[in-house]
């Protein structure tokens, strides 16, 4: 069975290495490469190749806003799911804009980051089931 | 007193009322966080602990303890986003003003039952920091007076973008309220409108009031910005 | 110009410098807030998603977890305290002016490793809640200034009660500087001790620097306070 290859990308260090963990537990999961920026994510993507991103936005240097356009620009076939505090449509409207496949707030239940990324790597797109955007 | 001599008085109180007005904003919140967000955790420490202890005689409660604890940690993160969200909404600087203008007027329109409508003419763009600020604290005042004065039942939020210039207009069909002079006389208790004329006057803009007993009110600013080549 | 017009022009900057320094710690604070407590408690969720998984297969694992999600939540509150406190000590209001300094001098010696003295002449007592304010924030930023720019090692924070006076000293054995007229011409772009000078006329009060390369620094503030009888 193929794995699936992701990159975690967050600057808040004890969050991302939970975050880990919790992808650890799946046994079709391979946590490839871990950022602490955008900069460190493009990186990343452009090293490993994975399947999926897991993209904060508020972080130093370059923030996740601009590496998911790098990214999508660059490694179209990357699946971008953002990962982020911020629970407002008009950043799930931007992400979705310039192509990301996912959002999720960071207060998701394990189960659904899970299933969220499986989702997105069959080619479904996936937004947080509390947050409805307002078109 | 010459006319010079009494604007300096004014603009030394005009100081005095920012800086009050700061600390009553850094008072304000210090207590909110105060009663919110740290007194909810301070009550999560004590279920950890109950957790604890049950965890080696009753799993089944422990189990129920610690879904518990997560409710009231994803409630307690609520809060906080909320505190961030009013001291300065971070999509101001991540996306700019207009995505930001149309969730505050969103989510305006929802927390207080009064319809606002958002109407944006022009290419949207992001400008330099301050104005994009500015224009935000502006009309957050506005909406904040026509939530607590004018008893409306409708409002208009516009933003014109043309020439080098952006023309913001706040309107509501309220009960407007008789236009004295002494709005801008600084001895005048309340700081909202005097803060808005305050503001928009260091960024070089224009600023109108037009307001009457029965007529609703209209707040009108222009504020002028430097077109970027190829932005 | 007339020197009045002139210091219109100046008091037009000052309230400008103000809103600014307003937005500055709007913003520093907001993501203070995000950047700490917000991402601490999206971790911890986590933390409590592991135990629940733990608990029906290694109990004991739970536990440890339980007791890691228990410590950080501990941290997380000692960081919201640390932002409460601050923006503003509630020792201030509850507990007045002389505690709140005295703790505040011992947790900058603490923090900073650089030792401050806290002397108190005349009676303790109460104030006007602005000059209490007032006082903290010229010490909270004459402090800052130590540690930011003095290299020095020992500090000195005096306040001496008299005849309805509060006299405030605040010396260190550091670097120095070189005074410049340009320190409180608005154009600077420093707020501190122009916000210090500012704050201090507020009140009618006094304002003096001593420094020089090589001399350390001193600052003196006199705030003229009204007695109240059987106080
Ligand atoms: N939209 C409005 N409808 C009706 N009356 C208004 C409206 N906006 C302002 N006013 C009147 O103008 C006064 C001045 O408004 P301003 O915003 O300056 O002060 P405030 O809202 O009373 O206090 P503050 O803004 O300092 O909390 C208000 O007290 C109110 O009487
Ligand atoms: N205790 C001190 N020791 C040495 N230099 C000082 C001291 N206090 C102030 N200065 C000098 O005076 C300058 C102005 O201080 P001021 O507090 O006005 O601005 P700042 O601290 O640089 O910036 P801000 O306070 O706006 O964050 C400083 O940049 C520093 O060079
Ligand atoms: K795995
Ligand atoms: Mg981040
Ligand atoms: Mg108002
Ligand atoms: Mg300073």
């Amino acid at each position: 069975m193929e794995k699936i290859k992701i990159v975690v990308v967050e600057d808040h260090k004890l969050l991302r290495q939970g975050i880990i963990k919790i992808l650890d537990f799946e046994r079709d999961f391979e946590v490839v490469g871990q950022g602490e920026n955008g900069e460190e994510g493009c990186r990343l993507v452009e090293r490993y190749r994975p399947h999926i991103v897991l993209m904060d936005i508020n972080m130093p240097k370059m923030n996740g806003i601009e590496a998911t356009k790098w990214i999508k620009t660059h490694y179209p076939a990357t699946k971008v799911i953002m990962l982020t505090i911020h629970d407002g449509d008009e950043y799930i409207l931007e992400a979705i804009k310039f192509g990301a496949e996912g959002y999720m707030l960071k207060d998701l239940e394990g189960e659904k980051i899970i299933e969220g990324i499986r989702n997105v790597y069959t080619g479904d797109a996936f937004i947080h089931p509390t947050l409805t955007i307002k078109l | 007193m010459s006319q010079q001599a009494a604007e300096y008085k004014q603009q030394k109180n005009i100081g005095y009322k920012i800086i009050q007005a700061q600390e009553t904003e850094r008072k304000r919140l210090a207590r909110e966080i105060h009663d919110g967000p740290a007194q909810s955790l301070a009550d999560i420490i004590l279920n950890t602990e109950i957790a604890e202890k049950m965890l080696s005689f009753d799993p089944q409660k422990a189990k129920e303890e610690i879904l518990q604890i997560k409710g009231k940690i994803k409630d307690t993160l609520g809060e906080i986003r909320r505190i961030i969200h009013q001291l300065r909404p971070m999509v101001l600087d991540d996306l700019g003003l207009i995505p930001t203008l149309k969730r505050y007027c969103e989510d305006f329109s929802e927390k207080n039952n009064i319809r606002v409508e958002f109407i944006l003419l022009g290419k949207e763009q992001r400008f330099d920091g301050e104005i994009e600020v500015t224009i935000f604290r502006i009309v957050q005042e506005a909406l904040q007076n026509i939530f607590k004065h004018s008893k409306a039942s409708l409002a208009m939020v516009k933003v014109e973008i043309k020439h080098g210039n952006i023309k913001i207009i706040i309107k509501d069909n309220g009960v407007g309220f008789e236009l004295r002079e002494d709005l801008t006389d600084p001895s005048f208790e309340c700081y909202g409108i005097i803060g808005i004329k305050e503001r928009v006057s260091l960024l070089n803009g224009k600023f109108d009031i037009k307001t009457g007993l029965g007529q609703g009110t209209m707040i009108i600013v222009e504020i002028p910005y430097i077109k970027e080549e190829g932005k």
